[in-house]
């Protein structure tokens, strides 16, 4: 099924509060470093992928003109591909696709995003259509406070473990964090921190919560021609996987929800896995919210249902435990949306050639980047390996 | 490509304004494509659509919006922004690679719901520099159209022709938006709106929505009588400031290249036998054939004259009458796309050329003079 | 405009405003015409047979259209809810306030709106008020311009 | 924009923070001093205004900062008579690519100081090639605009 892919290099930016630099200037930052990391040269490109999540936030519409000289795409096919949250997840299929059908044997993608630029609140009040949604849906926290209240009901978790389930992740993430050269936050806090942070939307507390960030990852795809050629340990596509569901968010189930569900089937039919927990090294679950990432462990079948907070608490996804998820910090760490779920399939390329730096995970093999987009609505899921 | 890519059937509305919401609209011209093929959404293995976001539409993610109206529940799907002829190749690739075996292809765009073009377009400026002039792509057209008019020796009246071609043969193409028989004359006293540049040679607002439905070689068999092959595609980026580039050399020269290359033609003019271009403004359907090598360089003009891209002529170009009768902003590329597609299945209607169409050209183009273009070749 | 920011580096403020005018289409019309009347209605599928809330011209899953017009009660079940007690640009209504999931009697999906009518300061309160599958109905406002904010808020009942 | 059928209005509120950066700061500064400045690229050696942080074709750090002419030569220009959303100043006016002397690319602005109610009598006057030097505007406030327009020499 389509020429096998590779990702032989990342670029990404120091993510941040970047106001010292042009967003064009910003671009250039991971675009030039994605080039250094492989020693692939900007003429050998076939082409260019990029996308970044809503034009509205960042004051330029169609922003690829912008930065055609930044993102190196002067004279050279380009395509943009944007679909909500999981706009980085979308370029990295963008790029597998172009190189996959024998289009492309060497593709630059590029996810980005300036937060600081525009107003994020202004612009998500206009994801929803202002017929009917818009005025319920305007805040994301409010939307996934509402998922994680009706994730326990279903389950019947008590409150209490949830809680300290979800504090232990934002603990750990930012402990990982600080071992990343290019994450945003990097703060240590305790459990107790955690649990009596200012509360955003019951029960989500600020620091459940995502950061506003600037910044850009920039990938090359490579063909297993070219990636053999070069001086990187490529890391392998082995499955893609990726389902959008119903725009009204009362329409279906989204706690068992059959869109991160079936992204996932697909994904690891593709990759052959049928045991995730067990056959998987590392994961990079997208996760602007800690409650979102303990429910897409189950929805990615790392466990059963209901119970990812107990396994959290025994330290499961945990750096040293049997699955660590999110090793880089996450997206509870940095979040520049339209790059975000690119970095979460740059991450795990990284760790699978062993190329991860300070927060590398031993012995990675075999990796689930994830991207989630919209209520629930749409979900990609990629796996790497160091395999081809 | 690994394997090929056929379009099975072509859905579209048409352009002028009504008071139906954009989702059910969308709805109706993908269940229409659908049914066409005798296929259910249930059949359909991929989604890829190519629409735009706020700026044309009003709403972020548009892709979360129209997600369901476009068969898209609990597909895989993508969507590209900007071009959607890019939709259309995306959607190959996704055949190509063998991972689907039908994919939905479409591209929106509702013109009427929209602020004016020139404003969404002057929001493409950096906010440093260009948009502090209030550039927008009429503001480069007139530019671009000043040093064509200058260093070619193309003539304002030849420019004018094409909008009384292509407004002429929209009376015979029922989706168009603007259609009417005007003479050079009108078109000549029309404003100067952007001199040289006249009202009448700038595109309208339309609205637009149109789908595709893609097959694998077996499966485009099976499902019509007439497939048509998508055997070459192109696009290029030129650079951004108005000032770095000469307005006179095009990227386009590089997408028309990598799509001939890739369709394995060698000499266009002699073998394409019909070409749908995006010319929002008049003059550029007259440049755009330059550099898609339909004709020499500069002379334009001289092709326009001679009658060749009438739509009785050697080498029709826009027989559906083109951006000028219709210009959904975003999915304009694919009805060009679409509109090759029915000239080849020879379903055009009254605006199906004379001669036999073998091979034709779609081309989709986005921002300042002209600064992304995408060139797709489509077969019998 | 011009201006430093708290990091030291030069800005460029400026705003503007774009005009969007969306048309309703017949589903969207009728669904608030009934809304006038104090009446929520619903479609019914012709092959999965849900009655999908707001009504709709289409069922996305059977891609079949729907032509069964079915009202359902101003009253039903909560799905799910959230307390905002921030404030942030395009919110529905002073905070606090609750913005939930209901499944109102009749339908088969949830639909969105608020929840208020009591003292939304104490999160102890709100809790208890609304377990799983309390109960709500739907507050009218008396001038009705045939929009979703034409019910004040859902209450429990 | 009142129209036959039922519509929803709404307006989407852009409100943005750009960052400035260095190269544009010194530039913007630059104008409030009725100075041009423009920069070099080490490689190429062409002189781009306004300044940029890389050469668009060498893609290499542009480090020499030059001041560039007040007066240069007309490229291609446009008489733009139509009211749209974010022109400069009330229209009629003329846009412009202006070509300042001893740079190597051209400077997107605007023509003023004429009378532009005879279309005739200003393509007598603005040809490619024409000569046109700066006019500042009293009031500045770091905008392309403190450089008010460009008039006939």
């Amino acid at each position: 099924m389509g020429r096998p892919v590779a990702i032989i290099g990342v670029g990404q930016t120091m993510h941040g509060h970047r106001s010292d630099v042009t967003y064009p200037e910003l671009i250039r930052e991971a675009v030039e470093a994605v080039f250094e990391d492989t020693g692939v040269s900007p003429e050998d490109i076939d082409g260019v992928i990029y996308g970044s999540m809503p034009s509205m936030m960042e004051g330029v519409a169609l922003n690829h003109f912008y930065f055609a000289e930044a993102l190196r795409g002067v004279g050279k096919s380009f395509m943009r591909t944007e679909t909500c949250g999981t706009t980085g997840i979308s370029l990295a299929f963008t790029g597998y696709y172009q190189v996959a059908s024998g289009y492309a044997d060497l593709v630059l993608v590029v996810g980005s995003e300036k937060m600081h630029e525009g107003d994020p609140q202004a612009t998500m009040a206009t994801v929803a259509e202002p017929f009917y949604q818009r005025p319920f849906t305007a805040g994301a926290p409010g939307y996934y406070s509402m998922l994680s209240q009706q994730w326990m009901w279903r389950y019947n978790i008590p409150e209490e473990v949830c809680r300290d389930a979800a504090a232990k992740l934002s603990v750990d993430h930012h402990e990982d964090a600080k071992l990343n050269t290019y994450a945003h936050i990097k703060q240590s806090f305790t459990m107790d921190e955690v649990k009596h942070s200012p509360v955003i939307v019951y029960p989500i507390r600020l620091l459940d919560v995502c950061p506003t960030t600037d910044g850009v990852c920039a990938t090359i795809f490579a063909s297993e021609e070219m990636a053999k050629k070069l001086k990187n340990k490529p890391a392998w596509v082995k499955g893609i996987g990726f389902r959008g569901d119903t725009f009204f968010v009362g329409d279906k189930d989204r706690v068992w929800s059959e869109s991160p569900i079936g992204a996932a089937r697909q994904a690891y039919e593709m990759a052959g896995i049928t045991n995730p927990l067990e056959e998987l090294d590392m994961a990079e679950i997208y996760n602007p919210f800690t409650f979102v990432e303990l429910l897409h462990m189950e929805s990615f079948g790392f466990c059963e249902p209901g119970q990812a907070s107990d396994l959290c608490l025994k330290g499961t996804f945990a750096r040293g435990g049997k699955l660590p998820c999110a090793p880089s910090g996450g997206v509870l760490c940095t979040n520049p949306i339209g790059a975000t779920a690119l970095i979460r399939v740059a991450e795990c390329a990284l760790q699978v050639s062993g190329r991860a730096g300070g927060h590398q995970v031993e012995g990675a093999k075999l990796a689930l980047a994830s991207g989630l987009g919209g209520a629930q609505q749409f979900n990609g899921v990629m796996i790497l390996g160091s395999e081809l | 490509m690994l394997e090929k890519v056929g379009i099975v059937e072509v859905a579209q509305l048409p352009g002028p304004e009504t008071s139906d919401y954009y989702l059910d609209q969308l709805y109706r011209i993908c269940k229409e494509v659908l049914d066409k093929a005798g296929i259910t959404r249930e059949d359909v293995g991929t989604v890829v659509s190519g629409a735009s976001d706020i700026f044309h539409g009003g709403v972020s993610c548009a892709n979360a919006y129209f997600w369901d109206s476009g068969a898209g529940e609990l597909k895989n799907g993508s969507r590209n922004d900007g071009e959607s002829l890019t939709a259309l190749f995306y959607g190959a690739m996704r055949v190509a690679s063998g991972h689907y075996d039908t994919a939905l292809v479409f591209g929106i765009c509702k013109g009427s719901e929209n602020p004016a073009t020139d404003m969404c377009t002057h929001f493409y400026t950096d906010p440093l520099y260009q948009r502090q002039i209030g550039l927008n792509e009429t503001f480069a057209a007139g530019l671009q159209m000043r040093d064509y008019l200058e260093r070619y020796d193309v003539t304002e009246e030849q420019c004018a022709k094409v909008v009384v071609k292509n407004l002429g043969n929209a009376l015979r193409n029922p989706y168009a938006h603007v259609k009417k028989r005007v003479s050079v004359e009108d078109v000549m006293s029309s404003k100067r709106i952007m001199d040289p540049l006249k009202a009448m040679e700038c595109a309208p607002q339309s609205d637009g929505i149109v789908a595709m439905l893609l097959a694998s070689e077996k499966t485009s068999m099976k499902l019509t009588k007439k497939p048509v092959w998508l055997t070459g595609f192109g696009s290029s980026l030129d650079k951004f400031f108005l000032g770095d580039r000469d307005l006179l050399k095009s990227e386009l020269s590089t997408a028309a290249k990598q799509a001939y290359d890739m369709a394995g033609i060698a000499d266009p003019k002699k073998e394409l036998d019909l070409a749908e271009v995006s010319e929002p403004y008049a003059f550029q359907e007259l440049l755009w054939c330059e550099y898609l090598g339909l004709c020499g360089p500069g002379e334009g003009g001289k092709m326009i004259d001679s009658g060749a891209t009438q739509i009785k002529g050697d080498l029709p170009v826009n027989p559906s009458g083109g951006v000028l009768a219709m210009n959904p902003y975003i999915s304009r590329g694919l009805y060009r796309a679409a509109e090759v597609a029915l000239q080849i299945k020879g379903e055009a209607g009254e605006r199906q050329v004379d001669r036999e169409v073998k091979k034709g050209l779609a081309h989709g183009t986005q921002g300042f003079g002209g600064q992304f273009h995408a060139v797709a070749v489509l077969e019998g | 405009m011009l201006k430093t920011n708290k990091k030291g580096h030069l800005i460029l403020e400026t705003e503007a405003t774009v005009p969007y005018e969306l048309a309703s289409g017949p589903s969207w019309h009728r669904f608030f015409e009934g809304f006038k009347e104090e009446k929520i209605y619903g479609v019914k599928c012709p092959k999965c047979k849900r009655v999908l809330v707001p009504a709709r011209s289409f069922c996305s899953l059977c891609f079949e259209d729907t032509d069964e017009w079915v009202q359902v009660a101003d009253e039903g079940e909560v799905k799910g809810w959230s307390l905002t007690n921030y404030h942030f640009f395009g919110m529905p209504t002073e905070p606090p306030f609750i913005t939930a999931l209901i499944r109102l009697d009749g339908a088969d999906t949830d639909m969105d709106h608020l929840i208020g009518g009591f003292d939304l300061t104490d999160l102890d309160l709100v809790t208890k008020t609304l377990q799983m599958g309390a109960r709500v109905k739907a507050v009218w406002k008396k001038e009705k311009k045939g929009c979703i904010m034409d019910i004040k808020h859902f209450k429990p009942v | 924009m009142a129209k036959y059928y039922d519509t929803l209005q709404h307006n989407v509120w852009l409100p943005y923070k750009f960052a400035v950066g260095p190269v544009y700061g010194r530039f913007y500064e630059g104008l409030q001093e009725e100075k041009i400045w423009g920069n070099k690229c080490p490689e190429c050696g062409k002189v781009l205004v306004p300044p940029r942080s890389f050469c668009p074709d060498c893609h290499v750090d542009m480090d020499e900062w030059v001041e560039v002419s007040q007066e240069g030569e007309v490229r291609l220009w446009t008489l733009a008579d139509y009211q749209f959303f974010g022109a400069p100043v009330d229209p009629p006016f003329i846009g412009a690519l202006i070509r300042l002397d001893k740079t190597d690319c051209d400077l997107l602005h605007i023509i003023g100081g004429l009378d532009l109610s005879d279309l005739e009598a200003v393509k007598n006057k603005i040809k490619r090639g024409i000569r046109v030097k700066a006019v500042w505007n009293e009031e500045k406030q770091g905008h392309m605009l403190d450089l008010k327009y460009f008039e006939l020499v």
